[in-house]
């Protein structure tokens, strides 16, 4: 590729970031203007990433579309990025996502421009977070997402936004902190055994490091990540800052960021340092199996709607931490479904919350009731949703539950018939939410005169329910391009196994060139 | 011929002068003074090594050294002017608003 | 084993079964307000009518042996594990498909006119063809996961309709029952898949079609089969309400009548048994199972009849006498008697779903009133529903000749054959307490004197003929389907033949000598014409004889509260979770974990309080720190010359 | 000792002296006529170190405008009162201050710095050659300072106009 063409990764990352420049160019009074332009720019980047899934060749699992240009010669840094079947669907679900956040975001009434502003560079963070290849990049857009999620908390959130945002910044900062010491050692340590300096993710991979050396890192990396999940003990952040998020703000915290996480590990903590990944991966399944239990509990006691899909949250993503820890193709690729699955149907959730609250400023569960009388609609959907997210086969949500479950089953039952108890436990909040929100008798006066979902409103969910439903009915299209992708990353961890142990100034390794 | 030593000894004892002025003194015009016996006392220096260095960059640096004072002088009174008149006071023991 | 020697044809037809309700339920979805109440419920009903006429034809193409496949396209495929979307239909699948769609479709009919005059009309036909688009994937799939698919939807759908007016948070409650429950029982049927599925890829086979399985089940260790067998129990217990997982049924009455009889009767509530019929291979080589199957179908079946004898809820009767009949059809797995399992299922259908929509018809007659204290005497107001409901009855009692009698004699003495005779003592004296229960009911209903509360009297009007004719076609199923299994020492089973290939002869029907037999078979009619005589005897001259509920006492109260379990269950289990879970939602979390990170906060804050008082805002002070920071470097300096 | 010797001490001695006055004179025009007299020392030293253009140019710019500049401020603000004398205080900064030339004169003079200054040319120090660096070598930081002085300018005028 030539130095200066810009490739199809640059160029969906470089749209939502012009749409950005651009807003700065319209003048704030024009708010239809401001809105339109961004939803424009937001949708021709999804046009452009399904340019990108016709073209990914699914029978290829290594890196697709791979773009690389020297950006720091000194420090071996260079800006390389590249798809494969395990990003490829992350960068989608973003995409797709962005537009719907965007025309949720109607509603919004003060800073639209800066508000849309935020929205737009956040994209081009998640999704520069997601094509990264070179370990400094991807430092650098992990970092650059949290600026403006920062700000679409702090100023356009609820009550206690300031706190939300403050916490939700500073635990996530915490973390990567100790990440990029662990990659600067990363990329030191094998500046020692192959003599060249690179932060280049995939010639990092062919650094074969003793255990003891490799569990530090792991935990370097692990920590950041497992903020981000959250995995158990490390989640308080998340239910302050998606209630006190606004909708848009939510659903992207629930449906992409937290995916960051989950991404991290599989792209990086395990293949950089399987044998540590797999030495931890009893203590990770624990904590994930205890956070899916967990989660539900403390779910199914929130009187806040948003809390409660907020902890349901913390449930679902113990699920994909359990599959991609039990380290086979089953547990990952269900892993990697369950990503996107609850990206949909979290996303959904909130966007569905978002409603309500438009409608009647309040997200306590007993204000409602009986909604089905005044908004079928808006009860059809939440429906289907909620469904999506307990796990009933034919949406979504079932495929990476079973193949997760599955994976997992076969090597460590006991955890796994207790997070199958999850299940349960997930039916259980989510269908006395339900009846406590639109079923039974229509007590409060006040929403006697809720109006159904406008044409809006069903256009976003008319897109995500349509994707919930094919996804649980004709999931091979998604499966057989994670598979290539999944199955290589699975036999890094095998050969590392084998592989000789690198000493400083070792022979192991080829050299390889810095991709100069 | 006087040592080169001589003169920065006596820059340096021109300078911690200055320093104790700026330290000790509640009256803001006097301790732009004080600053400004600081500059002289480091133009001093670099004179005197340009002179036994025989090169010129240091009386050049000197000259900067000047249209910087300058500048700082200006901008300075200004302050002080400015503050005087909402504080009636040149103390800066009184301009505490930066405390934590 | 026997599925190797069926013939398997592709027939594409069959992938329309299920997916012509699911069309009708797509097309009432978006266009059936604007197609209008009517329009919409005949279009659902004759969509279950083009799969009922569609099973027929497959059902008539079907040579005996023989098993038609289609193949839609893969599922799931995940590294060596496969599943595909196909469907099959073999005998026993086809059996299932009439009953289904059949009675699907007369409870379509019927429901025209039962929902006739409610608001949610579109919405109950919605929900009614998802259903039977479920349970014909239930029943077809082709592999255990796609019968899992079917499974929960079954329970997706019974929840809505459960809850299906929803205005009373009463029903609601009981539909999230229903679901949870379930899902307690899917968690051991899923389990048992996982099992399954790791112990055969650890052997380097991946599959969960019911056509390969048989063949690899050697290769599985026996305490393994035990294991699976007993977890996809598991998951039958929870759908088909046996004990300990019954008490959603009873609950589960709070939706529209024609749902009781479609779903927690006929169809959806039989899904258990007809798992570990299709499964059989499985549970065959599972003595221990098979063991604790056959206890807890007896003791379902006996504990059920004596709760039935107290309720006053004219559908709670016919809620635990399923719970009941069930229990004698897990009675028969329990002793490998697949083929009188799916003989019992197949005739309880008729006269379980003719039962439901008779007293559906009374109900409706009586603007809703479900309490049998307030019925009585309605026999000359609603005579075409009262004949078919006698011949129900008598079908569920065992009376000879009936359906029931044929089908629950077969498992009595199959179990008598077997050897299990304390088995087969519970089986007959349910039969006899069934008689008893199911006379109570028809003499408090339809004889004695009107007890109907005044205001209620002038509206009583038999059922319109669009309620009446699926009765009358039930009522008549219900003498003449159990015709098919007659014994061998009268015109012996056309059933058997039918069946029997499916589960190959290893378990077939022990024949032991014919007069041994009869006289079992007497002892039965003896015991149930004693239930009918009690029965008669107490209610069915006057039918005064019923006791408020306020007044119950002793045995009978126990009776009443269907002996306190869902007051045990909340206290042992709903009561201390929710506990635990209040005090993580409301303690735990906000002041241990996220205190913790706080504290850390708190911490770094209070440090940085003592450290503040540095920063006096006075430049001078300042100065100091500056000057002590350059004296150090020079001192640091001069210390390195 | 030689005669440039006895007259640098004598302008030494001068100089140390004016410089505590501007330090410690409690009124501030007095303090401000010292540092006048200070300024004028320093220009003489740089004419004995061969710098007579940035000597002329201390002259011209510090004692002539900048001191010009601040007994303008002072006299405008005419600030009324004299400082109270902190004996502590002063008697820190005198400390600090000691402690300060004390650490400072061994760093300074302990360099190999050439004992015998360079012989310079006739021209060094004068315009010409002052001239020559400023618009060959230092072009740039030359047009910065303007550029700067140009700032402090437009930021005096803001800082000091009276709010409307």
């Amino acid at each position: 590729m030539s130095q200066f063409a810009v490739g199809h990764l640059s160029l969906i990352l470089l749209i939502p970031l012009v749409g950005a420049v651009v807003l700065l160019l319209i003048p704030r009074q024009q708010r239809q203007v401001l809105l339109t332009v961004s939803l424009l720019f937001s949708l021709a980047a999804f046009v452009w990433s399904m340019r990108l899934f016709q073209a990914f060749d699914a029978g290829n699992g290594d890196m697709q579309f791979v773009e690389r240009v020297t950006w720091m010669p000194a420090f071996g840094i260079a800006y390389i990025v590249g798809i494969d079947g395990i990003s490829l669907f992350l960068v989608l679900l973003t995409t797709f996502l962005m537009p719907l956040a965007i025309l949720a975001s109607w509603p919004v009434r003060e800073k639209i421009k800066e508000y849309l502003f935020f929205m737009l560079v956040l994209e081009t963070g998640m999704l520069g977070a997601f094509v990264a290849l070179d370990l400094f990049l991807f430092y650098i857009f992990w970092e650059v997402m949290l600026v403006p999620m920062y700000f679409l908390i702090g100023i356009w959130g609820g009550a206690r936004r300031i706190y939300a945002a403050l916490k939700f910044v500073v635990y996530t900062m915490a973390g990567s902190l100790l990440m990029l010491v662990a990659i600067i050692y990363l990329a030191t340590r094998y500046a020692h055994v192959h003599q060249v300096l690179t932060f280049d993710l995939l010639q990092l991979y062919n650094l074969h490091l003793p255990v003891n050396e490799q569990t530090w890192l792991f935990l370097a990396f692990a920590l950041s990540f497992a903020i981000k999940v959250p995995l158990f003990p490390f989640h308080t952040w998340l239910p302050d800052a998606h209630v006190e998020a606004p909708t848009a703000g939510s659903v992207i915290l629930a449906g992409i960021l937290l995916k960051m996480g989950t991404y991290g590990f599989l792209r990086f903590a395990i293949p950089l340092f399987p044998n540590a990944a797999l030495a931890m991966a009893p203590v990770i399944i624990a904590l994930a199996v205890i956070g899916i239990l967990y989660g539900a509990a403390v779910a199914m006691m929130q009187a806040d709607f948003k809390k409660l899909v907020a902890y349901s949250s913390v449930s679902h993503l113990g699920f994909v931490m359990l599959g991609l820890f039990a380290l086979n193709i089953q547990g990952i690729q269900g892993g990697i479904y369950q990503m996107i699955s609850h990206g949909l149907s979290t996303g959904a959730l909130f966007f569905l919350v978002g409603m309500i609250y438009d409608r009647r400023h309040t997200r306590m569960i007993d204000d409602f009731g009986g909604l089905w009388q005044q908004m079928p609609v808006f009860s059809v959907f939440l429906l289907i949703v909620t469904f999506a997210s307990i796990g009933l086969p034919g949406l979504n949500g079932f495929i990476g539950e079973f193949l997760i479950l599955l994976g997992a089953f076969s090597v460590t039952p006991g955890w796994t018939a207790a997070a199958a108890c999850g299940i349960i436990l997930g039916a259980i909040y989510m269908l006395w939410m339900l009846r406590r929100l639109i079923f039974g008798p229509l007590t409060h006066p006040e929403n006697q005169k809720l109006v159904d979902l406008s044409h809006r409103e069903l256009l976003i969910l008319a897109p995500i329910v349509a994707l919930i439903l094919i996804m649980g009915v004709y999931p091979q299209p998604f499966l057989s391009r994670m598979q290539p992708s999944v199955d290589l990353t699975l036999k890094r961890i095998v050969t590392s196994q084998a592989a000789p142990v690198a000493t400083n100034h070792g022979t192991s390794g080829e050299m390889k060139t810095d991709g100069r | 011929m006087v040592p080169l030593d001589y003169y920065l000894i006596l820059s340096a004892i021109i300078f911690a002068i200055g320093v104790v002025g700026v330290l000790i003194r509640r009256n803001l015009i006097i301790v732009l003074m004080s600053i400004e016996l600081m500059l002289n006392a480091v133009n001093l220096t670099f004179i005197a090594f340009a002179n036994s260095l025989g090169s010129m960059d240091g009386q050049v640096i000197v000259f900067f050294v000047m249209a910087v004072a300058a500048a700082e002088a200006v901008i300075g009174l200004a302050i002080v002017i400015s503050v005087f008149r909402h504080r009636q006071s040149l103390d800066p023991q009184e301009m505490q608003l930066l405390k934590w | 084993m026997v599925a190797s020697t069926s013939t398997v044809a592709t027939l594409e037809l069959l992938r329309w079964i299920p997916l012509i309700p699911l069309c009708a339920c797509a097309i009432n979805i978006f266009f059936g307000r604007a197609l209008g109440h009517r329009t919409a419920g005949v279009l659902a009903s004759a969509a279950v009518g083009v799969s009922l006429a569609l099973a027929l034809y497959v059902f008539w193409l079907l040579p005996a042996t023989g098993i038609f496949h289609d193949l839609l396209y893969t599922w799931i495929e995940s590294g060596s594990f496969r599943v595909n979307l196909s469907f099959q239909v073999d005998a026993l699948t086809a059996i299932m498909l009439l009953v289904v769609t059949g009675i699907g479709f007369l409870i379509h009919i019927y429901s025209l006119g039962y929902m006739a005059h409610d608001d949610g009309k579109v919405r109950f036909f919605i929900y009614l063809n998802l259903f039977i688009f479920f349970m014909l994937l239930l029943v077809m799939g082709d592999n255990l996961l796609l019968l899992f698919v079917g499974w929960e939807g079954v329970g997706l759908c019974s929840y809505l309709l459960v809850g299906f007016w929803y205005h009373d948070a009463k029903n609601t409650i009981a539909g999230n029952k229903a679901f949870i429950v379930n899902r307690i029982g899917d968690l051991g049927f899923i389990l048992g898949i996982f099992l399954l599925v790791t112990e055969l890829g650890r052997q380097g086979i991946w599959t969960l079609d019911f056509a390969e399985l048989p063949k690899h089940v050697s290769l599985l260790t026996p305490a393994t089969i035990t294991l699976i067998t007993l977890l996809l129990f598991v998951g039958a217990v929870g759908k088909s309400a046996q004990i300990p997982l019954f008490v959603w049924l009873p609950d589960a009455m709070a939706g529209p009548t024609p749902v009781s009889a479609l779903i927690h009767a006929a169809t959806m509530v039989t899904a258990g048994v007809y798992m570990t019929a299709r499964l059989h291979f499985l549970f065959a080589p599972a003595p221990y199972t098979l063991s604790i199957i056959a206890i807890i179908g007896a003791a379902t079946a006996f504990f059920a009849a004596t709760v039935a004898i107290a309720q006053n809820d004219i559908k709670k009767v016919l809620a635990y006498s399923t719970v009941s009949q069930l229990g004698y059809m897990f009675l028969a797995v329990g002793i490998g008697a697949f083929s009188a399992a799916i003989f019992h299922l197949f005739t309880h259908a008729f006269f379980k779903a003719c039962l439901f929509l008779g007293s559906g018809s009374v109900i409706h007659a009586l603007d809703g009133e479900q309490d049998m204290r307030k019925m009585g005497g309605l026999r000359s107001y609603l005579p075409k529903t009262y004949w078919t409901y006698v011949i129900a009855t008598l079908a569920i009692a065992g009376v000879p000749l009936t359906a029931g009698f044929f089908s629950k004699d077969l498992i009595l003495w199959q179990a008598f054959s077997h050897g299990s005779y304390a088995l087969w003592l519970v089986g007959v004296v349910t039969a006899g307490l069934t008689a008893f229960y199911m006379f109570r009911q028809l003499f408090m209903v339809f004889h004695g004197s009107s007890r109907v509360e005044d205001h209620v009297k002038p509206h009583i009007h038999e059922s319109p003929a669009v309620m009446t004719v699926p009765l009358i076609v039930l009522a008549i199923g219900s003498i003449f389907t159990g015709w098919l299994g007659a014994p061998e020492y009268l015109w012996g089973s056309l059933w058997d033949r039918w069946v029997q290939p499916v589960f190959g002869g290893a378990h077939g029907a022990e024949h032991g000598p014919v007069t041994t037999e009869i006289l079992v078979t007497l002892v039965t009619v003896a015991i149930v014409a004693i239930g009918i005589y009690l029965a008669y005897a107490r209610y069915a001259r006057t039918g005064t004889r019923v006791v408020p509920a306020e007044a119950a006492a002793g045995l009978y109260r126990v009776l009443l509260n269907s002996y306190w379990i869902d007051e045990f269950y909340d206290r042992i289990a709903v009561r201390p979770f929710t506990r635990v879970s209040q005090w993580l939602a409301q303690i735990f979390d906000p002041l241990v974990i996220d205190g913790l990170v706080n504290g850390v906060a708190k911490v770094a804050r209070g440090f940085s309080l003592i450290w503040r008082e540095a920063q006096t805002g006075n430049v001078q002070h300042y100065l100091i720190g500056f000057l002590a920071a350059t004296l150090a470097l020079l001192i640091y300096y001069l210390r390195q010359l | 000792m030689n005669g440039a010797q006895v007259g640098f001490f004598i302008l030494a001695g001068l100089l140390i002296v004016s410089s505590l006055w501007v330090v410690f004179q409690r009124n501030v025009v007095h303090s401000a006529m010292a540092l006048v007299a200070a300024l004028f020392l320093v220009a003489i030293l740089f004419l004995t170190l061969n710098a007579p253009m940035v000597g002329v140019l201390q002259i011209l710019v510090y004692a002539g405008a900048i001191m010009v500049l601040f007994l303008f401020v002072i006299m405008f603000l005419n600030p009324i009162g004299l400082e109270q004398r902190r004996r502590l205080w002063w008697g820190f900064g005198a400390l600090a201050g000691l402690l300060l030339a004390g650490a400072l004169v061994p760093v300074l003079t302990n360099g190999d710095a050439p004992r015998d200054p360079v012989v310079a040319t006739e021209l060094f120090g004068g315009p010409e050659e002052l001239a020559r660096s400023l618009f060959t070598d230092f072009v740039l930081p030359f047009e910065i300072a303007s550029i700067l002085l140009l700032v402090a300018i437009v930021g005096a005028v803001v800082l000091a106009k009276r709010e409307p």
